[in-house]
């Protein structure tokens, strides 16, 4: 019924068959929602968050989703101003899913604060100072950005590009999108780092802690660094989630295992930087505030073993893997490190977020541990599930991967 | 922001960050206005060439093949030119010269229309004979009134057939002057502003070619595909293969035959 | 860093004095509009601008012995954590008092000046402010509620300064009378375990309490340059609070 | 020319364009901010002309003098006066809003008049064995009530047994403490960092004296006092003749230190030191009792009252007081009656005025006194004190409702006079207890009239001087010219002390007390834990909501329902921090929720009362009299 919004030779499930895979993922979105709806109308008391533990589920998802999300300005960068041409295959389908990343972390941001309707006046009366000035300033510039550079897939389609207007229009802001990706990169670049930032400059929170160059904290480069790493990686790791769901080859696998190979090198220039950071901390930076590291990892659930999983498990292993020619060109070698260096990152953000407020400052208080209630995780599934539902048709009606049609034959 | 509001002061910190963002607003919204623009200022003369090279671009690999694939000389060139060899410095160093059109002959698109020169100096434009197979009687056909203009690799008529649609695309640039219909054998006759054909096939490079868009086709139509292996061994065409296939993907084959994404 | 400012109130708190009875809690509240909790409020999500904990020498019974720490908003001065982090500058250090004041109708409540301080010593609404019915009536005037998803904190009673000016002013003096203004769980505090005042006058007993050999900052090794100061005769109240005793006899830092 | 609507259109459009170069619209921008401040919801405080007026908390039997600031009527703040106030002091002005407020008189849960009530309490008052309980004695309101009793037959005369007072009961009464005279003060369980006669009178002299606490928790005052004794629950008694001993008395003959520590497990060597402390450290002085959370019993009262009269106390650190002048009319007053005194059954009409709330006694104690059918009418202010077990509820007024006046706490060594005003009028239909049993008993006249003539009484003896509250000047008595000047400086906040205290000792023949009793009790701890209560002055009235602060807020005050357990009990019960459990006495058993804590004795369970919680209720073990321990045994629930 739906066949001429369709691109031309390609194949696509049944409309019948498309609607009940929507349905689940609808549900989930009306639950998460209702959940959300709560949290704004009777307020945060709705949430498992408290006084110890002014960040929760959702800022730790936020940063781990922008982490992912990096791969739509990774990837941007790579095509458009270093003209790494192969990776037309996947461009659109980075997009849409930064895209979707971004607005989803935004969205969770404003049930996060406790008085939306104040959101803007970070804007009005900024703070220069301060890093969640600089996150919210490029994260909605970017968010913007992305909304730009999704309009011309979505001019693609079929039916859409019948119009001489949109069509000309597509064409013309095909021309400049590589202005875009640079303002997108340089946009990327700042609050990718002003995230890490966010925890590095806390002189009151030794765990988070760290020196750093001029105004940023080690932090601040190694969430650039990271979340460039991780941003192919998770590329990968989707692509090939598609594939397999739709049941079809969309990209050529040269291209998957070189952006295996990018994600490779960037996360062993990572591994090595995150591990001398962290003897610098362990040896210089915190002790020096009068907390031995040891102490960070007195209580049980947070041990060295996460320190040992952030930097080897999650972070050499994969590197190694995906750095060597025959394990990344084979499909399940490479699929693994991917979902490794995604796990590491999101690990990462995880010891940023959770732990840090897990640990004490004032000697007499305890260590505190927190679960997130249905309120916070409904919240969040709705973002996954709006996600999902912006995907799925995006790739149901858009050209999101060129060389599905090569490959179809 | 204003200063004094509040107790708000601006300090060096303010100019430089805010500075750097209201930089990145204008550039972004500055881009979006002149594509904006630009569309707009485009009083719809621009439609059919960019058309087509958008729709190039989407075309599968394949689909792009270099004319000297075909005769062997530039084996796995993909063309860079939407298919305009009198674009092309490459095509110019391998076969120089104009071919100038020699009445008669029939000159070859890849849009598989083929133009053939008049004694009169116009143009008759038709369907090969694969395409003709494969659409046989178009249930819809919209011509250009006489008069119109068309242009290379720029719609010359549209049709329709069993739910399937597509733009023939023109092989010269010219003003139409008379039209034809399927059982004609033509369907316009043009009126060509010029006789560079450098752009079109013929002989037997046309016919390497139309060896390959058959089995190109024949991948698109079901198996055992009835017009695969007769065409193979340069034997019949089915009339009207299109009635004989109505279960085939016609919307995807024209969109291969034609070129259209 | 140290912003010079005119005048630097502090405080002074005895902790061998403290009786542990919670009246600076409920005098704070009391002044400040401080709604009682919520069905299902913790000792997480309370809100206490001045909260009392229980420390214990750790030694079993019957040698274990425990004490009282008020803590409130150490109203840092040096690198004061909370001021740069928030985005929309709804956290100001004032120039005259050195005094760290939350703007309540700026704060958006990201929180993040919560995740900055190392004292928890700033409180987050998590619900709106619900008063038994008839008890708005006794409400303080000079404070106005805060509503639901905005940060709080001490100010010391910043309500009280206010009337201390205007006072001032409407005796046509240009400085106010230091016993004019006393916060109102220093004016509470049954042990007068608590003692508040400018500490850039040398003379003023905060300020003498404040150079004592006893006296520490919490967490001193941070650099936070608190304002407030504890005293303690007893070295396991040093040892528990993590003091090096080599700290206590410097001048304590400077705001 | 003329004025198309275009034209128009672009006027508009050339203001709402040039409203944009104005600081107008970017102020309003800024205000937007403040708006979102100001929902409907928002409760919006009363603005006013702050006036500061005076009164005195009646709230405890300390008395405390307080600075109110009002808006029009109405308080919005307390501060002491010249020193600070306790939690419920400070939130004193929020109790008529107590939301557990009994709301009009009622008889066994359905309204009734006032008239009703009178009538049928006059009815069953006819048949005698009357009982009042008192739970603020030495008040205007006290004589009435005795002055009623003694006209009846069988009239009895209840006062709480957890009095602070309770050593001076012991002692004969007509005595006061004296701290300031004492170097070391020897306590058993008194509260006296916590909450014990005038927390600003114990602090002035605090630095002055060496504080020996005897006590099995490590309460605040254990933890603050110069020498902790954690005597085993139950056992206070033995050391107290152990000291008695060693200070040379004869009944206590068999109490060596060694024995002592056998039974209290307190170490001899320190219960010598302690003895010697109070020979050579002296003036010393022995205070037992005052602990809300319970009374010692008799023997054990007795024993540490006896210990004064060794440590040579008496005339020094505990001083005879004279009575405040009583009007005329007051002559025949019924005795007071200690609780145990009265047989089982013994009562046909219980009042209780719970409006002054003091130390609560469990209510299972108070039934075993009542007689088959006996009716109780409770003359309360809070709906889950004694109300809920009364016949008749009579809505009683609140502190600041009603003019009171207010006895000397039991550590001012004169005797004083100070009032309490009633600065917001009560709600319809609340009855001062007082004037209840004054309709009951037919004589007329209101207690505010009695107060009037009270004051008339301090005037006429022209003794002492009169202190007042807002500037702290003492006028002697003697200079103020009329009754009604008295009266007035009362209403204003002041304070009557009377002329200094007579030094000479009472001759008091101290009763022997029953050792064999006591060691009988210290031996018979055959249950394997001791359940010890523990509370807060005050806390078994009505508390201001904002007392969440303390609780749930802030933890400070351990909540209901809460036991409080050393770690090496709880693990050997298999009890974890925070876990659920089942508390039993011989007499019931309750469940609770564990709180491990290092500073409790090993084999003891503490469990704070609040109003709710079944503590005090399963302390009231029968023939053990007295609720201060009770033997108990738990496991995990």
């Amino acid at each position: 019924m739906d066949k001429e919004l369709i691109i031309r030779g390609v194949r696509r499930a049944s409309m019948g068959r498309f609607l009940l895979w929507l349905v689940p993922w609808a549900a989930l979105l009306a639950f998460g929602v209702y959940a959300a709806g709560l949290c704004l109308y009777k307020g945060l008391g709705e949430t498992n968050m408290d006084n110890r533990f002014a960040f929760g589920l959702w800022i730790f998802l936020d940063l781990s989703v922008i982490a992912l999300g990096a791969g739509a300005f990774f990837t941007g960068f790579l095509f458009y101003i270093l003209k790494k041409k192969e990776l037309k295959a996947v461009i659109n389908s980075a997009v849409v899913i930064g895209f979707v990343c971004y607005s989803g972390a935004v969205v969770v941001l404003a049930v996060d604060v406790g008085q939306p309707l104040r959101a803007w006046f970070t804007f009005w009366h900024p703070n220069v100072h301060s890093m969640l000035t600089e996150v919210t300033f490029c994260i909605t510039c970017y968010l913007g950005v992305l909304a730009v550079e999704y309009v011309p897939i979505l001019l693609k389609n079929r039916k859409l590009r019948e119009v001489p207007r949109f069509l000309v229009f597509e064409w013309e802001l095909h021309r400049l999108m590589y202005v875009l990706a640079a303002v997108g990169t340089f946009l990327s670049f700042f609050h990718q780092g002003s995230l890490g930032g966010l925890y590095g400059v806390l002189q009151g929170r030794p765990f988070a802690f760290r020196e750093g160059f001029a105004l940023w904290p080690s932090t601040f480069f190694l969430f650039i660094l990271s979340a460039m790493a991780v941003g192919p990686s998770f590329m990968v790791l989707t692509t090939s989630l598609v594939q397999k769901i739709t049941r079809k080859a969309l990209v050529k696998p040269e291209v998957m295992q070189e952006m295996g190979r990018i994600s490779g090198i960037l996360l062993i220039v990572y591994v090595l930087a995150k591990t001398v950071d962290t003897l610098v901390w362990i040896n210089s930076t915190s002790p020096s505030l009068g907390f031995p590291a040891h102490r960070f990892y007195a209580s049980g659930p947070f041990g060295t073993w996460i320190l040992f999983a952030e930097i080897v498990l999650f972070g050499l292993v994969p590197a190694l893997i995906l750095l060597s020619r025959d394990r990344r060109a084979r499909m399940p070698w490479l699929i693994s490190a991917a979902s490794l260096a995604c796990c590491g990152i999101v690990l990462n953000r995880f010891v940023m977020t959770i732990q840090t407020q897990a640990v004490p400052s004032l000697p007499f208080l305890p260590f505190v541990t927190y679960t997130p209630n249905w309120q916070e995780v409904g919240t969040f599934l709705a973002v996954v599930a709006y996600g999902v539902l912006v995907y799925s048709i995006s790739f149901r009606y858009l050209p999101l991967f060129p060389q599905e049609k090569d490959l179809a034959r | 922001m204003l200063p004094n509001v509040y107790g708000f002061q601006w300090s060096a910190g303010h100019l430089i960050f805010l500075g750097a963002f209201f930089v990145v607003g204008t550039i972004i919204a500055i881009t979006l206005a002149m594509a904006l623009v630009r569309s707009l200022r485009d009083k719809g003369h621009k439609v059919e060439t960019i058309r087509w090279k958008s729709e190039f671009g989407d075309l599968p690999e394949r689909d792009r093949a270099c004319r000297h694939q075909f005769d062997g000389r530039l084996p796995g060139r993909v063309c860079g030119n939407g298919f305009d060899c009198r674009l092309c410095a490459k095509h110019a160093e391998i076969a120089p010269g104009t071919a100038a059109a020699e009445p008669k002959e029939r000159y070859h698109h890849r849009g598989h229309t083929w133009a053939q020169p008049q004694p009169d100096g116009t143009v008759l434009v038709g369907l090969d004979d694969l395409a003709t197979s494969l659409t046989g009687t178009p249930e819809r056909l919209d011509l250009p009134a006489p008069g119109t203009r068309v242009q290379v690799n720029g719609t010359a008529w549209r049709m329709e057939r069993n739910g399937a649609s597509a733009r023939v695309l023109s092989p010269v640039d010219g003003k139409v002057v008379e039209t034809g219909d399927s059982g004609r054998g033509w369907y316009l006759k043009i009126r060509p502003d010029n006789v560079d054909f450098r752009h079109l096939l013929r002989g037997r490079e046309a016919r390497a070619w139309l060896q390959r868009e058959m089995d190109r086709m024949g991948a698109l139509l079901p198996a055992p595909a009835v017009v695969g292996p007769t065409m193979a061994d340069g034997g019949e065409l089915v009339e009207d293969a299109a009635k004989a296939m109505p279960e085939a993907d016609w919307d995807a084959v024209w969109g291969g035959l034609f070129l259209q994404p | 860093m140290a912003a010079k400012t005119k005048a630097r109130y502090g405080m002074s708190i005895d902790v061998d004095r403290c009786t542990g009875c919670g009246a600076c809690m409920v005098a704070c509240a009391v002044e400040n509009n401080i709604p009682p909790a919520p069905e299902g409020a913790t000792d997480r999500k309370g809100i206490t601008w001045i909260r009392v904990y229980k420390i214990d020498n750790g030694l079993p019974f019957p040698q274990n012995r425990s004490a009282w720490v008020p803590v409130l908003c150490q109203q840092c001065g040096e690198h004061t954590p909370c001021v740069s982090v928030c985005p929309q500058n709804a956290v100001e250090v004032d120039k005259t008092t050195g005094v760290v004041g939350q703007i309540p109708e700026r704060c958006l409540g990201c929180r993040y000046c919560m995740a900055a301080c190392p004292y928890q010593a700033r409180y987050f609404n998590w619900w709106d402010p619900v008063w038994p019915a008839g008890m708005e009536k006794t409400l303080n005037p000079t404070v106005s509620p805060r509503m639901r998803g905005v940060v709080e904190k001490c100010n010391f009673c910043h309500g009280r300064l206010h009337e201390a000016r205007a006072k001032a002013a409407a005796a046509g003096r240009r400085e106010i009378d230091p016993a004019d203004y006393v916060p109102a769980c220093v004016e509470a505090c049954p042990a007068q375990a608590i003692t508040f005042g400018d500490l850039d006058d040398r003379n003023s007993q905060v300020a003498r309490e404040s150079r004592e050999g006893s006296a520490f900052h919490l967490l001193e090794r941070l650099h936070t340059g608190p304002k407030i100061t504890y005293r303690s005769g007893r070295p396991w109240v040093h040892d528990a609070l993590e003091i090096k005793v080599a700290n206590n006899k410097k001048e304590p830092v400077r705001g | 020319m003329k004025l198309a609507r275009r034209d128009l259109l672009k006027l508009a459009g050339g203001a709402a364009l040039g409203t944009f170069f104005t600081p107008a619209p970017w102020k309003a921008l800024d205000d937007v901010s403040i708006w979102t401040q100001n929902w409907s919801w928002m409760p919006v405080p009363p603005r006013g002309e702050a006036t500061t007026r005076f009164t005195t908390c009646t709230l405890c039997p300390a008395g405390c003098p307080v600075r109110a600031r009002c808006i029009g009527k109405q308080p919005v703040s307390l501060a002491g006066v010249g020193g600070g106030l306790c939690p419920a002091g400070l939130a004193g002005h929020h109790l008529p809003h107590y939301p557990g407020r009994v709301r009009g008189a009622s008889h066994r849960g359905t309204r009734c008049t006032m008239d009703a009530a009178v009538a049928a309490v006059r009815e069953v008052a006819k048949g005698g064995r009357v009982a009042i309980l008192d739970q603020r004695p030495g008040r205007t309101a006290s004589l009435v009530y005795r002055r009623w009793l003694a006209g009846q037959e069988g009239g009895l005369y209840l006062t709480p047994p957890a009095r602070e007072d309770a050593t001076l009961v012991a002692l004969g009464g007509g005595l006061a403490f004296n701290l300031d005279e004492a170097r070391t003060v020897v306590s058993f369980g008194a509260p006296l960092m916590e909450g014990w006669g005038s927390m600003a009178r114990v602090l002035e002299s605090r630095p002055k004296f060496h504080l020996v606490q005897i006590e099995a928790r490590q309460s605040r005052t254990a933890s603050m006092a110069d020498t902790w004794l954690p005597a085993k629950p139950g056992t206070e008694a033995a050391l107290a003749l152990g000291l008695a001993h060693l200070l040379g008395s004869q009944d206590a003959g068999r109490f060596t230190p060694e024995y002592v520590e056998r039974i209290t497990g307190v170490p001899a060597a320190q219960v010598r030191q302690v003895a010697r402390r109070m020979k050579d450290a002296g003036p010393a002085v022995v205070i037992g009792g005052g602990d809300p959370a319970g009374p010692f019993n008799r023997e054990e009262e007795q024993a540490i009252a006896g210990l004064n009269l060794l440590a040579g106390a008496m005339g020094r650190t505990i001083v005879p007081r004279a009575e405040v002048p009583v009007p005329a009319g007051f002559d025949k007053l019924a005795a007071e009656t200690a609780l145990d005194d009265v047989p089982d059954g013994g009562i046909r009409l219980l009042i209780i005025d719970e409006a002054a709330s003091g130390n609560p006694v469990p209510w299972s104690y108070l039934k075993r006194k009542l007689a088959p059918g006996a009716m109780v009418a409770a003359a309360a202010c809070s709906l889950d004190g004694y109300a809920s077990h009364a016949d008749y509820v009579l809505p009683a007024p609140v502190y600041m409702e009603t003019a009171q006046d207010v006895p000397a706490a039991c550590d001012s060594p004169a005797a004083t006079f100070s009032m309490a005003p009633g600065l917001l009028a009560p709600p319809e239909e609340t009855i001062e207890p007082a004037d209840f049993v004054l309709r009951v008993a037919g004589e007329g006249g209101t207690l505010a009239e009695l107060l009037k003539a009270r004051v008339e009484a301090i005037h006429k003896t022209r003794r002492g001087s009169v202190v007042t509250y807002a500037d702290g000047t003492a006028t002697p008595l003697a200079e103020m010219a009329s009754a009604d000047d008295l009266a007035k400086a009362f209403k204003a906040g002041a304070r009557w002390t009377d002329a200094g205290t007579s030094s000479e000792a009472p001759g008091i023949a101290f009763a022997a007390v029953d050792a064999a009793a006591i060691e009988r009790r210290a031996a018979s701890a055959q249950f394997p834990l001791a359940l010890v209560p523990f509370g807060w002055r005050g806390a078994a009235g009505p508390v201001s909501p904002i007392f969440s602060k303390l609780y749930q807020e802030s933890r400070v005050r351990s909540s209901e329902g809460e036991a409080r357990l050393n770690p090496a009990t709880a693990r050997e019960y298999g009890i974890l921090d925070g876990g659920l459990m089942v508390v039993e006495t011989s007499c019931g058993s309750q469940a609770m929720t564990a709180c491990l804590d290092e500073g409790v004795m090993p084999g003891v369970i503490e469990a704070a009362i609040e109003p709710g919680t079944g503590v005090l209720e399963i302390c009231d073990v029968e023939d053990w009299c007295g609720w201060r321990t009770a033997p108990a045994r738990m496991r995990r629930a």
